[in-house]
């Protein structure tokens, strides 16, 4: 069986940022510290958006500079995940990954990377233009589609979208 | 020496031959005790002093000297024995070896002065044999040493030493060699008594290699020396055991861990080792059988926790001397994680006899569960202190009073503290009990590596806990938390005690304390550690309650607790201890009666260690 | 302060360069220099390729070790349990009063370091001390105050048995 | 294989511990030298728990959770009175060791302790020698910290050492490991300072935040293999600058 995967295609993405929401939310475990989103959207200009999360690199420089083993492969979804029981906050996987996609969440003091939410991205299942898409191919002629509303999130509101560099 | 390589049993048996009539053609011969205590009396300028008269008189050729290893009476030493007759001089200064050579060796004339009188029955006595420390013992470990030069390989090869190896390459598979053990019932010598056939056999069994083969010469227990003593006067006797040893488990490597102040020990052992390599007994190819073993000594660096098995391995592999959980057993794990056999030195020495003998001879001395002889080192306020072997379930009675000889200027026994520091302090009432691992455990002490301490009125049961809970407390090694926080706390009230402070309630603390330290350390150091204070608290608790309840020591020990005066009628008068004391403390002029002013006396003793005319009071 | 480098070179090639050999390698140190420098410790880490702190750790570990130099004469006064009860603590208590040191301590002139050890094996003759490897048995008071006057005719005169 | 916790049955693997298989399972056992980082050392020994076995014809024992291989059939309790005697036991002792430390305060107020039976350490600090600091230090591989001396004058230190002669790479695990917060470091715009010794910084090329010492850096590098490039930015500028580059990927 041909393994699911995430598949970013950044034509695709308008920088809805319902990818930083819905992880955000699936994430969260105090509603009152809401955890930041392993995804980021990026509006990079007036035509190019695209999104950034973890490759789950075969060889992946986080898990080489780990001193603890603390990070290690779900041989189920293929993610490389945070052991935060083991995790020593040394951040040296934060400053080493190429794509700084792994970061700290400084209000839970937690190491934090996409985790393929266990084998069900929830950032693919509301990104309404399949920029994110978690199949086994990516579809090549995707039509914007019907996505679950998402919750209200109030403290989307204090936060902008990153400006372009 | 060339070729001196023994490739065969066969060669070892003609080599032994050769030797035994050597040897009967070198009589007679003057033994000296060159044991480190005998060193200590003077027994080298002795042996010198011998050497001399012998060739004043000619007779270097016809006389043999032999320095051997501790006789085990320690407390008369020098010894000299004369073989074959087997006289026994005592405390022999060089000035005697002359008359010793004139009149006993050319004339056959006993030198009355220098032989034993028996303090009990004022009787002399003439030979070894005859005298009660050594008549009453089972010298089956012991009874070598003073038969031969700890140095010489010719000397063991000629009393039978290695026939065991020999026996067990030819005769015995090594499973062989592990059932002969088992059925011998031999147990660790060292403390735990474990059996040593079982820690063997699993050894043998466990997955890994190498294999590793430990002798534990860390003997730390204060008041303990008897594995000195046999590293000091019959090293092969040990490396044999762990040849037989190493075969029977599937080892090449030995160690052995010997105690930083023993550098005789370390000597004399380095030189069997050497000696051992040289023969072929050590190394490649033993015996022509295939099988390679060789043995390093590494000397510890003076912490009494090393003796802790895993402590030891881990001192062995150059790391600082943490215990760790034993919960996967060094059998499985131990030395660099790999299978390992840790035996003490005296575990060792019994392994050749067992071999050579056979399971069944030696089971036929001991007790039901434990059997052989043990070797006690008996020290303290009794008469004869020196190093005994006596079968397993001889009583504490036997062992320190026919033995012994009884209590220091026949003083009234207070105790016997066996088993060191870990060990407990037993009363008259246990005097009468079998010395067993068993029967120990059971009375709240424990057989420990074999110190007996003797003990009489004038020792205080508290600060004798107080001693041992300080000892421990400076050689905790300080990794776990009830070891190391509860010893701090235990010596804390212990000192309130020996002040007479605390009240009776103080003691529900103490063994509140001890209970915790008992369940919740981390290895057997800290785990027995409340067996002073607990045993004490058992059997002498009369002597804790004297201290809180009349703020009295009755022993005259702790310092907070007495007085020092002076008796009138026996002072003359002489001012050495008015001299002597270092506080100014005692006035009076000479020829008058001096006087102790209490407010300034420290109550260091020392006047009562000077004075020459039993003037000094201590109450 | 430079230290001489060929006792250490001598034990440095004396030993297997591994870890195993730390606790041999500073007791040959400990005998040469009658202290374990810092900066030797720093040598043999580099050169068995153990970390420094591990062989500091070593070092203060084991009571065979100092850390500050050791008098020329080492009195060592054995407190195992037989002296104690044949009375070690008056002696040591004697010779804390004549040296004018601690336990452990070393005399300012650097000529005596006093040290308690936990029995030396000769308990037949109860109280021991070991001065220079010699053993005494069976000590007072009064063959202490000769032994010192031995060792040392000079001090012995100015710090009797009355010194403070 | 099978186990009871607290007559709970639960599952665990071999080579598993007790305490391993019981926070798993949601069973709580105080613990303060353990860390799963590291290799359990059994110093503190507050997660004694009791066990037995059917088949041990009714011996029971007390054990460190943290070090005890689980087996088939292993009974253990975790709370019972003598548990909890032991462990008031224990904590009393650290309480006398440690009175100023909130942690061992909290803990041993559960276990009803407020103020400690015994005599408290004179000048306390916060070290309760769990070694976890030493232990972290030698598995990033640094082992600039050991425990000096023994019993109880032990403590943990570095040794001391010259300039270009140190081991400390200023990476802050100790500090960041140390249950109690007695390894305290500090850190302004220049310097981080730890151990008595002051460490420059490394600043992000691109934002200007700091990111670590030059030599925790170097010695990251080393360990993993990766080169010196990988440690230059922070993770916020690095995400950036990747997604940038991803858009202009074309698959």
């Amino acid at each position: 069986m041909v393994k699911k995967q995430l598949f970013v295609t950044p034509g695709r993405c308008t920088a809805c940022r319902n990818c930083e929401v819905a992880c955000s939310f699936v994430h969260t475990v105090n509603p009152m510290v809401p955890a930041e989103p392993r995804v980021r959207a990026y509006i990079l200009s007036e035509t190019e958006n695209t999104v950034n999360l973890c490759l789950q690199c075969e060889e992946a420089a986080c898990q080489k500079v780990c001193p603890v083993e603390a990070l290690n492969r779900n041989e189920r979804t293929g993610a490389i995940e945070v052991d935060l029981e083991r995790c020593i906050r040394c951040m040296m996987c934060t400053i080493a990954c190429p794509f700084g996609n792994i970061q700290i969440d400084v209000k839970l003091n937690e190491i934090i990377k996409c985790d393929l939410c266990d084998g069900d991205p929830a950032c693919a299942k509301f990104c309404p233009t399949l920029a994110l898409e978690y199949a086994e191919t990516p579809n090549p002629d995707p039509k914007p589609r019907e996505v679950a509303p998402l919750p209200p999130v109030p403290w989307m509101l204090f936060s902008k979208p990153p400006a372009k560099k | 020496m060339k070729n001196s390589k023994l490739t065969s049993p066969e060669k070892l048996a003609r080599l032994k031959g050769k030797l035994l009539k050597q040897r009967q053609k070198q009589r007679p011969i003057i033994t000296v005790c060159a044991g480190t205590a005998c060193v200590a009396c003077g027994c080298v300028p002795l042996t010198a002093a011998f050497r001399e008269a012998l060739k004043e008189n000619g007779l270097e050729d016809k006389i043999e000297i032999r320095t051997t290893g501790c006789h085990g009476f320690c407390e008369r030493g020098p010894l000299v024995v004369l073989q074959p007759e087997g006289i026994f001089y005592q405390q022999v200064k060089p000035a005697d070896a002359k008359s010793i050579i004139e009149q006993t060796i050319q004339n056959g004339e006993l030198v009355e002065k220098l032989l034993y009188r028996d303090p009990q029955t004022k009787q002399v006595l003439t030979h070894e044999k005859d005298i009660p420390f050594y008549s009453k013992q089972m010298r089956l470990i012991f009874g070598m040493n003073g038969h031969m030069d700890p140095t010489s390989i010719h000397d063991y090869i000629a009393l039978g030493g290695y026939a065991a190896l020999a026996r067990s390459f030819l005769e015995m598979q090594p499973e062989d060699i592990i059932e002969e053990v088992k059925k011998s019932g031999l147990r660790g010598r060292g403390g735990g008594g474990f059996l040593t056939g079982k820690k063997w056999a699993t050894c043998r069994k466990a997955p890994g290699e190498p294999k590793y083969i430990i002798c534990n010469a860390d003997e730390g227990d204060p008041g303990a020396f008897m594995d000195r003593s046999l590293l000091e006067g019959n090293p092969h006797a040990v490396v044999e055991g762990m040849i037989i040893g190493a075969y029977a488990i599937g080892s090449h490597d030995g160690y052995v861990y010997v105690r930083h102040e023993y550098p005789l020990a370390v000597k004399n052992l380095n030189i069997a080792i050497e000696a051992a390599r040289e023969f072929g007994l050590l190394g490649e190819n033993i015996f022509s059988s295939g099988f390679d073993f060789d043995i390093k000594v590494s000397r510890g660096g003076g912490a009494f926790v090393c003796g802790e098995s895993t402590a030891l391995m881990a001192s062995l592999e150059g790391k600082i001397g943490e215990p760790r959980a034993k919960y996967i057993h060094t059998v499985t794990s131990g030395l660099w994680g790999k299978p390992s056999t840790l035996n003490n030195v005296e575990t060792w020495a019994n392994v050749p006899m067992i071999i050579e003998k056979g399971a069944d001879e030696y089971a036929k001395v001991g007790t039901e569960g434990s059997k052989g002889t043990k070797v006690f080192a008996l020290t303290g306020k009794v008469n004869n202190t020196g190093l005994v072997e006596v079968p397993m379930g001889m009583t504490l009675r036997e062992i320190v009073f026919d033995i012994g000889g009884g209590i220091i200027e026949n003083r009234p026994f207070k105790a016997v503290q066996t088993g060191g520091p870990s060990g407990g302090c037993l009363p008259e009432s246990a005097l009468d009990m079998p010395v067993d691992f068993d029967t120990l455990t059971e009375i709240g002490s424990m057989m420990g590596s074999g110190g007996l301490i003797v003990m009489d009125n004038l020792t205080c049961m508290v600060d004798l806990a107080k001693y041992f809970i300080h000892f421990l407390q400076e050689e905790s090694c300080g990794k776990c938390t009830p070891c190391r926080e509860g010893l701090r706390q235990l010596h804390h009230m212990l000192e309130k005690v020996t002040r007479g402070e605390g009240g009776v309630e103080i003691l529900d603390d103490i063994e509140r304390l001890c209970m915790v330290m008992e369940n919740a350390s981390l290895c057997a150091l800290g785990s027995s550690a409340p067996n002073p204070v607990m045993s004490t608290l058992k059997y002498f608790r009369n002597e804790y309650l004297a201290h809180l309840e009349e703020q009295r020591c009755p022993a005259g020990v702790c310092k907070d607790l007495i007085t020092y005066s002076v008796i009138e009628e026996n002072c003359t008068g002489c001012v050495v201890c008015k001299r002597a004391c270092p506080v100014d403390a005692i006035e009076g002029e000479k020829k008058e009666v001096h006087k102790i002013n209490s407010d300034i006396c420290t109550r260091c003793g020392i006047c009562l260690a000077v004075c020459k005319f039993d003037a000094i009071f201590v109450e | 302060m430079t230290l001489p480098q060929a006792p250490l070179q001598n034990i440095l090639d004396k030993h297997p360069h591994d870890e195993s050999s730390l606790i041999m390698l500073l007791q040959d140190v400990q005998e040469a220099y009658r202290y374990l420098p810092p900066e030797i410790l720093v040598e043999i880490a580099k050169t068995l390729n153990v970390p420094k702190a591990k062989v500091f750790g070593v070092a203060t570990f084991y009571k065979a070790f100092s850390m500050e130099p050791r008098g020329e004469t080492e009195i060592k006064v054995c407190c195992g349990t037989a002296c104690h009860v044949r009375g070690s603590t008056l002696i040591m208590d004697e010779f804390k009063r004549t040296l004018g040191v601690e336990e452990g301590g070393t005399t300012e002139d650097g000529k005596f370091t006093l040290e308690a050890v936990n029995c030396v094996g000769t308990c037949a003759m109860a109280p021991v001390i070991v001065v220079k490897d010699v053993y005494h048995g069976h000590m007072t008071v009064n063959k202490l105050g000769k032994l010192l006057k031995s060792l040392n005719p000079k001090k012995a005169k100015t710090t009797g048995a009355k010194a403070s | 294989m099978q186990l009871s916790i607290d007559g709970k049955s639960v599952t665990a693997q071999t080579g598993e511990y007790i305490l391993q298989v019981a926070q798993r399972n949601g069973i709580e056992i105080p613990a303060l030298c353990h860390h799963p980082a590291v290799e359990p050392s059994g110093a503190c020994r507050l997660c004694m728990v009791e066990i037995t076995h059917a088949d041990w014809g009714g011996w029971k024992g007390l054990v460190t959770a943290c070090l005890y291989p689980v087996q088939e059939g292993l009974i253990v309790s975790t709370a019972n009175e003598k548990v909890r005697k032991v462990r008031a036991g224990v904590l009393d002792l650290l309480l006398a060791r440690c009175p100023e430390s909130e942690l061992i305060q909290n803990l041993s107020r559960q276990y009803g302790i407020e103020k400690t039976s015994f005599i408290p350490r004179p000048e306390p600090d916060l070290c309760i020698l769990c070694g976890l600091c030493v232990r972290i230090c030698e598995k990033i591989g640094a082992s600039a910290i050991s425990t000096i001396g023994r019993g109880i004058d032990k403590i943990v230190s570095v040794p001391y050492e010259t300039e270009e002669n140190y081991a400390c790479i200023g990476c802050l695990a100790c500090a960041t490991i140390c249950p109690t917060g007695e390894i305290t470091f500090t850190q302004d715009e220049q310097t981080r300072s730890i151990w008595g010794r002051n460490f420059e910084l490394v600043y992000c090329e691109d934002c200007g935040i700091a990111i670590g010492t030059p030599e925790q850096l170097k010695h990251y590098s080393e360990r993993s293999g990766l080169d010196m490039s990988y440690f230059t930015k922070c993770d916020r500028c690095r995400n950036r600058e990747a997604a940038a580059r991803f858009a202009r990927i074309t698959f």
